[in-house]
């Protein structure tokens, strides 16, 4: 460790614990002084501290050694007391608001940024009134009894040659009565040395009468103790000191100048000279001398064993003194203040081992006495001795530690003593780096008065940063402390300064209710101070701040506002945080060739409309038609990659703003900030916009926003409640070509501050509305467009289409087009994505009512599905050449809707069209529907289909109709087959079908047709088939029988679509049948939320298979009962079988016959486990439909009847016949059985083994089955005993 | 031949090879997390989570079958049955109970009172609408459809969305027909 | 009584700060938190002053400040956990044991799929488990 | 209580949390899928280390916390402990686990294969398939001791060694 005297500390106790020196001066000897603007105490001054001043001294023991630096401090008698705590209080007040002033104008605009080495370092040279203050909290305590090092040790008798009669002079400045309390008062011994000098002033004329006066002074007290001082030598003009000795010693360095203009360097050496003899031959050896004798005395009462025991029971003795808090009184002569005057002495002349052993002796007397102040006093002087003498740090601490609780202890009479402990003890701590101590020092000397504490306590941060590892956050607590202090007795800019140093910790971390308090109070203070800007500033920080309490937020914005409006001035600032932008939620939505109908169109993705506009745009056909490279030509490379929108056509921006607070927020005048450059020349203008808005962003987006020629942008007001988040769409329309950029949006908060955002500095996540499909799309890209001058553009709707409709609804809808501007537009197509659900009508059928135009027209020949080919395949739709759309009169064109099945659709249709003239940029556009539709399950269909046993090609049909619904009824009302081949009839009359005419809520129902094969039945010649019946009528003849033409648009169209969607490839297969039931609903009263209950509905059933045992059908004919004569022989019974096959190919056929009757049931064909019963539940995807269980009836059949035994019979003829069978068409082959008795026989033990020769038939798909076994059905012949 | 009896789920539970739950809590978790900020759309999510459920299902199944040694599951009501008590049981450890069948056996519900698969989590703001546990009717519904019962699950309430029970609604969509030759025993 | 308890990460983010007065003091108490934090870090970077709790997670008292009391407690993933109160005479095994429960309570919290590792916990069901462990402070001294 | 559940729960998990992501979600993007799953692994490491190190005295270097690592956290995962650790002392440590229990299991899980390719467009034969998802399930793994690693303060990069099956280590690398 360092040598202590180089220690702040050492030097400290070097400057303040040396010898007394009290001045007596007579008024003339002032006056001859104050010429040079300097007391005669201050004229010596600055010549009793001596750097080398090398006097031989002596120990009590003799030791010699040498003092080299030495000081003397001077005192007018009349200064020798107990300084005025109230003056001293001011002047410190007075000191702390200059500094206050001067270091808070120095203080940098932004948070000063914390790194230890800067923070030591700026501790290092602490704020030098930190070292004044302290250093004047030291002196208050000054000269107090209970302490000697105070004590005037000599005495300076200064008298003038020009008073008269200078020798009374002398006597009477040093009489009693005059002298400060401590030197009569008997505190101390009155009689010290005395020095007697004389003052001649060389203005007033020869030194003469001095040295005549001197002599008589010699004379009267002697030679050693007089001395003559000459000053202001230098009679004629002043003389400036280039080094000025006084300055350092006056408070103020203002009026520094003047000093001591008289002196020349004659009076300087002189008044030296004077000071170094006074100290060296007189005062040294003198308290040298007087240390010596008191140790004499000391060591003779107090050394020794026998004169401790005779203290002790001396101080027993006298225990009944007066316990005054400062314990008994002393008297000089007392044997304690000798000692104690003995240590002092011993400290200020360097002898510490002298002044320890002293002190310690003396401690335990005071403590036994309960001297608790003189106690105080030593033990402080032991640890400062301890540290002067480097040794035992525990020692020293403790002392110090003892000294400042007992001074504490003592309350207002030890305060001032206490806290000058107390910081020579925290120097201490510091000269060891024991910082983190000397910090908590600090904290226990900031008494009640709370100036001294702020500082204390700010003082008390610095330690903590310099300890080592620093503890930043208790640096940035006390400084808080010390802040608040500061705040309280109004040293505001101390206030400011401190918060914002505690700042510089906060800064970057998540301590948000602190970060905050200081944030918005630094705002109040400066607000306080008129700075508003700054406040501002700082209270802009801590706005969004969602975490604080309700009352807390109000506060902050309340006091935020009125700041803002202190300023007088509109501000307008990027970033502020209120409200929240949601930057991942803005997008872009524009229109180029791309326009969308409605909000929803343009919430589709873009991928689902490039799908369905693919084979309408010429960009993606094939064929290249020549306009087609001439629009990439017009489109500058460098534009390529930039939006292009059109004149006149708002481009929109969807933003959402966030309340963090809980309380609400108006919003006002939120706009977009755009820039419109009418050159096409992105390169350039790109340049001077970056630094523009670099240099100065807020200006820049000034004048942006204030510019709105070539642009308009709408405004939107709203208020957000707390913790409320809206979606806001701005818009801002061009009017003229050029490029648009769209830079940000500005609004203004509780209309007082304006607050900017800026996309482009803000990344965000591009889900602009083609943005997925362009994954490459940069941000700025995003926001700038290529404005075009204005082209025509179509808007257009579909009129009633439902929200809600039940599956299988038929409504008539009418598209409606309009072109506002008079540019023509020519080739309409159109394309939509559910031609399940939507298809294209006749212009004619708007005329035609509807459902009437349904229905069919006798004479209409019903080929209208061959009419328009283009609707049968889901191609795009052209509108005729000579659709001209113009003017405010709608086009409209007639749609048809069929809710196909149940579930939540989305119906997009896009309508291409390209614009008349030529030189526009964009030759074509497509307008985008988009429309929502609910569609509720309804009647749920299921056919199942089983050859009849009658007829060749006859089957049996059963519908299951079950009505899905909640509370709808819906009456059947016909069914019709597709095609022209199918026969069907009611097995039963209607009305027994539904007696009630209408399917109730939940009911179900099933019944049977007959279905007939027509072809085949007109190849056999046995019917005239002029007619085929294949609609049905299901309400009883009575009601209007208008029958619902099914072959024709629209309905053939959405029956093409229905098994398209069934992905039935094969057209042309003659075995399977479809079905369309038309239903209607009743007009039920209770209306179930829909607006309107639909008044046709058709469901359609596709491809339902009647060939279920294979390609391969047959009958057995024959009789069914005959009367046979047993007893005369058995009986044969001849019998017919009719063979066709249904298939493309020939098959070839064999029928094994099997006389035992148990191995019935052997075969089984492909599907018979199926259970029977149950059907399909509601499709509710598309691609899912209805399979029906087909020869369901034949199993249960089997079940039925295969409980009651079969006698034996056996087949006559060979056991296997072999048949071929062409291409749709039939024979038939005989077959004999033989009876032997009488009885009923089930003929169905044979079976036939079918293959199908797989030429000519395409082979293509694998459900039908090249071979297979059939299994005969039950056929019952009863043979009776003929009697 | 009479079908073995099958073992309760606990007893399975007690000689099967298990580990404690949260590993598998967790990572569960964890891959809830990544599928969110991969796929972005919750629905998706869902959808994701069910369609591994379901592969797992489908391949869990076997070792169910195996370990408890239960003969084919025929009837719906009983296989659900099974699933509720022997399945979770043997592999989550957690029982489930099945309630409300509609009127022909075709629907019900599966209730849980806890299950590994949510311990500790609790759903942002802005992930409701996420079915935590959507594997779980995945697995369910492919399990199903390896005994040949195709069937629609769904989650009818959730604990994570403040329902006092997870349950989740096993719909039977249809039965289709085994691959081989069906005993019938006349 | 506890007054309050906090978690921070290990930036010495605050993570979750909770009081439990019904004083309007959440300054005060983020202050003292925050103070802690140096004693926290003290504590670990020269253990010697640490002494024989070298390395355990439960750090003991850190410092008295004005009339509370403040404990610390530092996991192994130099997570922190601060424990302010007012109690005069406080039994280590009630702190101990309080430590332990909370720390099992944030383990569970940040296994939360959802919850994102340095950032606040801003869990229900922890806030709840973590009122009631206050509740039991010092009650239950069964370990 | 402690919740348990049937080992095979995870396994299928894990499988199906692989298939997906390397043949549903980032089918012809191998390194994504690698680094998705990575990811997941690191969270569940990073909770567990926060669970297993509770009620134990802070790890004062990284061997110890390595070791840990082999020790309880193994343990609590594998009910075994890695049987090999070795370390070049600065800063590599290959920790060897000679049946590495998920390796096994899910390397010969014969459905896997068959599962995926049902719904998977990517046509890579079977077998360097399997070779490609065992390589997969191991970025897992891997994610779990970084995770655990990293929220004990220690950055590091995992990476596993097939080398020689059925036996499989774990090279830690820790980022000076």
């Amino acid at each position: 460790m360092m040598d202590p005297a180089t220690t702040p500390l050492g030097q400290m106790l070097l400057e303040e614990i040396t010898p007394v020196v009290m001045v007596l001066s007579t008024p003339s000897v002032e006056d001859s002084s104050l010429k040079n603007g300097l007391s005669f105490l201050h004229l010596l001054t600055p010549f009793c501290s001596f750097n080398n001043i090398d006097v031989p001294v002596r120990t009590a023991s003799d030791q010699p050694y040498r003092l080299h630096k030495f000081k003397l401090r001077l005192f007018y008698a009349s200064d020798v007391r107990r300084p005025d705590l109230k003056v001293a209080k001011e002047r410190l007040k007075q000191v702390i608001t200059e500094a206050g002033e001067k270091v808070f104008s120095e203080l940098a605009s932004d948070v000063p940024h914390i790194d230890h080495e800067h923070a030591s370092s700026e501790y290092r040279n602490t704020p030098s009134w930190f070292q004044f203050l302290n250093k004047e909290l030291v002196r208050v305590a000054s000269f107090s009894d209970h302490e000697a090092f105070d004590h005037p040790v000599a005495c300076i008798l200064a008298v003038s040659s020009n008073d008269e009669g200078p020798i009374n002079r002398f006597v009477d400045l040093y009489n009693s009565n005059k002298l400060p309390s401590l030197l009569n008062g008997g505190a101390m011994d009155p009689n010290i040395l005395k020095h007697y000098l004389l003052v001649h002033d060389n203005q007033d004329g020869p030194a003469e009468r001095a040295s005549k006066i001197f002599t008589e002074m010699r004379s009267t007290f002697g030679t050693s103790d007089c001395s003559l001082l000459c000053i202001n030598s230098s009679v004629d003009a002043p003389i400036k000191h280039q080094v000025n000795p006084w300055a350092s010693h006056m408070s103020d360095a203002s009026l520094s100048q003047g000093l001591g203009c008289f002196l020349n360097t004659d009076d300087i050496n002189e008044i030296k000279n004077l000071m170094q003899n006074l100290s060296s031959k007189y005062i040294i050896p003198n308290m040298e001398q007087k240390i010596r004798e008191l140790n004499q005395q000391v060591s003779a009462t107090r050394k020794g064993f026998r004169n401790q025991i005779k203290n002790l029971w001396w101080r027993k003795g006298k225990e009944d003194g007066a316990d005054s808090p400062n314990g008994p009184m002393y008297n000089y002569s007392s044997i304690e203040s000798q000692i104690r005057v003995l240590g002092d002495y011993a400290f200020m002349l360097r002898d510490y081992e002298l002044a320890l052993s002293n002190y310690r002796l003396i401690s335990t007397d005071y403590k036994i006495d309960k001297a608790w102040k003189r106690y105080a006093g030593v033990q402080e002087m032991m640890g400062l001795t301890y540290f002067m003498l480097d040794q035992s740090r525990k020692e020293a601490e403790y002392c110090m530690e003892n000294a400042f609780s007992t001074y504490v202890k003592l309350g207002s009479l030890g305060q001032q003593n206490a806290t000058r402990c107390g910081l020579w003890w925290i120097e201490m701590l510091k000269a060891r780096d024991q910082y983190k101590e000397a910090a908590t020092v600090y904290f226990r000397i900031c008494g009640e008065d709370i100036l001294h504490s702020a500082v204390m306590l700010e003082q008390a941060s610095y330690c903590y940063m310099l300890c080592k590892p620093s503890m930043l956050r208790k640096y940035g607590f006390h400084l808080v402390l010390s802040g608040e202090q500061y705040k309280k007795c109004n040293q505001i800019k101390h206030a400011i300064r401190t918060y914002r140093n505690a700042l510089s910790v906060l800064k970057g971390s998540t301590w948000s209710y602190i970060n905050d308090h200081v944030h918005f109070h630094i705002g109040q203070w400066y607000a306080s101070l008129g700075m508003y800007d700054v406040a501002v500033k700082h209270m802009m920080e801590i706005l969004a701040c969602s975490h604080q309490s309700k009352a807390t937020q109000e506060l902050f914005l309340s006091d935020f506002l009125q700041t803002v409006k202190k300023t007088g001035r509109t501000f307008e600032v990027t970033k502020l945080q209120l409200p929240v932008i949601n930057i991942s939620s803005i997008k872009v939505i524009f229109e180029d060739y791309r326009t969308f109908g409605s909000p929803s169109a343009a919430n589709i993705r873009e991928a689902l409309w490039n799908s369905l506009e693919e084979e309408m745009l010429p960009s993606f056909s094939t064929a290249k038609s020549n306009w087609l490279e001439l629009q990439s030509k017009l489109i500058p490379k460098k534009n390529s990659q930039s939006n292009v929108c059109i004149a006149g056509e708002a481009v929109k921006v969807n933003i959402e703003f966030k309340n963090p607070l809980q309380i609400p927020i108006p919003i006002s005048g939120v706009a977009l900030i755009c820039r419109h450059s009418g050159s096409t020349d992105e390169a350039r203008s790109d340049e001077n916009q970056s630094n523009m808005e670099k240099n100065n962003e807020i200006d820049h987006f000034r004048e942006m926003s204030s510019d709105n020629t070539s642009f308009s942008v709408s405004e939107v007001d709203f208020s957000l409640g707390g913790g409320e988040t809206t979606m806001v769409q701005l818009s801002v329309t061009p009017s003229v070509e050029g490029t648009l950029s769209i830079l940000g949006v500005r609004w203004k908060l509780s209309g007082t501050i304006i607050g900017f955002h800026n996309f482009e500095s803000s990344h965000p996540k591009k889900n602009i509305v083609k943005g997925r499909r362009k994954s490459n799309y940069s941000p700025n890209n995003m926001f700038k467009f290529m404005v075009i001058k204005s082209i025509p553009k179509l808007q257009g709707s579909v009129r009633h289409l439902p929200g809600k409709a039940y599956a299988g609804d038929l409504r008539q809808l009418v598209l409606e087009l309009r072109n506002p501007s008079d540019f023509p537009v020519k080739n309409l197509k159109m394309k939509i994505s559910h031609p399940r659900f939507l298809t294209i009508g006749n212009p004619e059928h708007i005329k035609s009512e509807f459902p009437a135009c349904l229905t069919k027209k006798i004479d209409s020949v019903n080929n209208d599905a061959q009419a328009n080919p283009g609707i049968m395949s889901d191609t795009v739709f052209m509108f005729p050449e000579d659709t001209s759309i113009q003017g405010e009169n709608p086009f409209l064109w007639p749609l048809w809707f069929r809710a196909a099945f149940p579930g939540d659709i989305s119906l997009c249709m896009s309508i291409y069209y390209e614009i008349g003239d030529i030189s526009s940029v964009i030759r074509y556009r497509t307008l985008r529907l988009h429309y929502n539709v609910q569609i509720l399950p309804s009647l749920d269909v299921s056919f199942q289909i089983s050859p009849s046993r009658m007829r060749m090609q006859e089957f049996l049909v059963r519908l299951d109709v079950v009505n899905k619904t909640s509370s709808e009824s819906f009456q059947v009302y016909q069914l019709s087959s597709v095609g022209k081949h199918w026969e069907i009839s009611l097995l039963q009359p209607p009305d027994t079908i539904f007696p009630l005419q209408s399917l109730m809520a939940g009911q179900a129902i099933s019944c049977f047709f007959t279905l007939k094969n027509s072809r085949l039945l007109t190849s056999e010649a046995n019917e005239p088939a002029m007619h085929v019946r294949s609609d049905l009528s299901l309400v009883p003849q009575s009601s209007d029988n208008l029958v619902f033409n099914i072959n024709n648009a629209p309905l053939i169209n959405f029956h093409h679509f229905e098994s398209i969607a069934k992905s039935y490839t094969d057209q042309g297969d003659l075995n399977t049948v479809d079905f369309v039931l038309i239903s209607r609903s009743l007009k039920s009263d209770n209306n179930s939320g829909l607006s309107d209950p639909p008044c046709v509905m058709s469901h359609h059933a596709c491809h339902l298979s009647t060939a279920s045992t294979g390609p391969i059908s047959w009958l057995v004919d024959g009789p069914r009962t005959l009367q046979h004569d047993f007893s005369a022989s058995f009986c044969e019974i001849n019998l017919k079988m009719h063979l066709y096959n249904s298939s493309h190919a020939t098959a070839i056929v064999r029928i094994d016959t099997l006389d035992s009757a148990g191995s019935g049931g052997v075969v089984q064909s492909p599907t018979s486990d199926i259970q029977a019963g149950w059907h399909d539940v509601t499709p509710t995807t598309p691609t899912s439909e209805p399979k029906v269980t087909s020869n369901a009836f034949e199993t249960q059949l089997k079940k039925a009847l295969s409980l009651d035994s079969v006698s034996p019979y056996i087949w006559s003829g060979s056991s296997s016949t072999n048949l071929h069978l062409e291409p749709m068409s039939s024979v038939e082959t005989p077959l004999q059985i033989c009876v032997f008795s009488p009885g009923t026989y089930d003929l169905s033990s044979y079976v036939l083994n079918w293959k199908l020769s797989s030429k000519g038939h395409g082979g293509g798909d694998e459900t039908k089955q090249q071979s297979g076994k059939c299994q005969g059905y039950k056929y019952y012949i009863t043979v009776l005993q003929s009697s | 031949m009479p079908p073995v009896a099958p073992r309760s789920g606990d007893s399975i539970f007690a000689n099967l090879e298990h580990m404690n739950a949260e590993l598998f809590t967790l990572t569960y978790g964890a891959i809830v997390r990544q599928l969110i900020t991969d796929l972005e759309e919750v629905d998706e999510v869902n959808k994701q989570l069910d369609q591994m459920g379901y592969n797992i299902g489908v391949r869990l199944i076997d070792e169910f079958l195996a370990k408890s040694n239960i003969s084919r599951c025929v009837d719906f009501k009983e296989t659900a049955e099974v699933i509720a008590k022997v399945g979770f049981k043997m592999f989550l450890g957690v029982t489930a109970s099945v309630i409300n069948w509609d009127a022909d056996g075709t629907s019900c519900s599966i209730v849980l009172e806890d299950n590994p698969l949510v311990d500790f989590v609790e759903l942002p703001d802005n992930c409701q609408g996420l079915h935590y546990c959507n594997i779980l009717s995945g697995v369910v519904r492919g399990a199903l459809e390896m005994v040949s019962m195709k069937t629609e699950v769904t989650w009818v309430r959730d604990m994570l969305r403040g329902d006092e029970v997870y349950e989740l609604n096993v719909k039977l969509i249809k039965q289709v027909p085994e691959e081989y030759p069906y005993k019938d025993d006349e | 009584m506890i007054v309050c308890v906090a978690v921070v990460g290990h930036q010495n983010n605050p993570l979750y700060i909770q009081s439990f007065t019904e004083a309007d003091d959440a300054l005060k108490l983020h202050h003292i938190v925050h103070c802690s934090l140096d004693v926290v870090d003290e504590r670990v970077n020269n253990p010697k002053k640490s002494g024989p709790l070298l390395n355990e997670t439960f750090l003991g008292l850190l410092y008295p400040i004005e009339n509370f009391k403040v404990y610390g407690y530092l996991t192994n993933t130099k997570v922190k956990f601060i424990l302010v109160t007012t109690d005069l005479d406080v039994k280590d095994a009630d702190v101990r044991n309080f430590f332990r429960r909370f720390h099992a309570a944030y383990v569970d919290a940040v296994s939360n799929p959802f919850h994102v590792p340095g950032k606040k916990i801003t869990s229900r069901t922890f806030a709840e488990r973590v009122s009631t462990i206050v509740k039991s402070f010092g009650l239950t001294s069964a370990v | 209580m402690v919740r348990e559940v049937a080992e095979s729960c995870v396994d299928s998990l894990l499988t199906e949390m692989v298939a997906s992501y390397c043949n549903r979600f980032y089918a012809n993007k191998p390194e994504l899928a690698a680094r998705r799953i990575e990811a997941i692994g690191y969270q569940v490491g990073h909770q567990l280390s926060e669970r297993y190190t509770m009620e134990r005295p802070r790890f004062s270097d990284h061997l110890e916390a390595i070791k840990f690592i082999c020790k309880d956290f193994w343990t609590e995962l594998f009910k075994k402990q890695i049987d090999n650790l070795k370390t070049n002392h600065r800063g590599t440590f290959v920790l060897q686990d000679n049946k590495f229990p998920w390796l096994e299991r899910i390397s010969i899980d014969p459905s896997t294969d068959k599962v995926n390719s049902a719904e998977d467009d990517s046509f890579t034969t079977a077998e360097n398939k399997a070779a490609s998802t065992i390589s997969m399930h191991l970025y897992y793994p891997c994610g779990i001791i970084r995770g655990a690693l990293s929220n004990l303060g220690i950055t590091c990069a995992v990476t596993a060694d097939i080398s020689n099956l059925p036996a499989c280590s774990f090279v830690v690398r820790v980022k000076a």
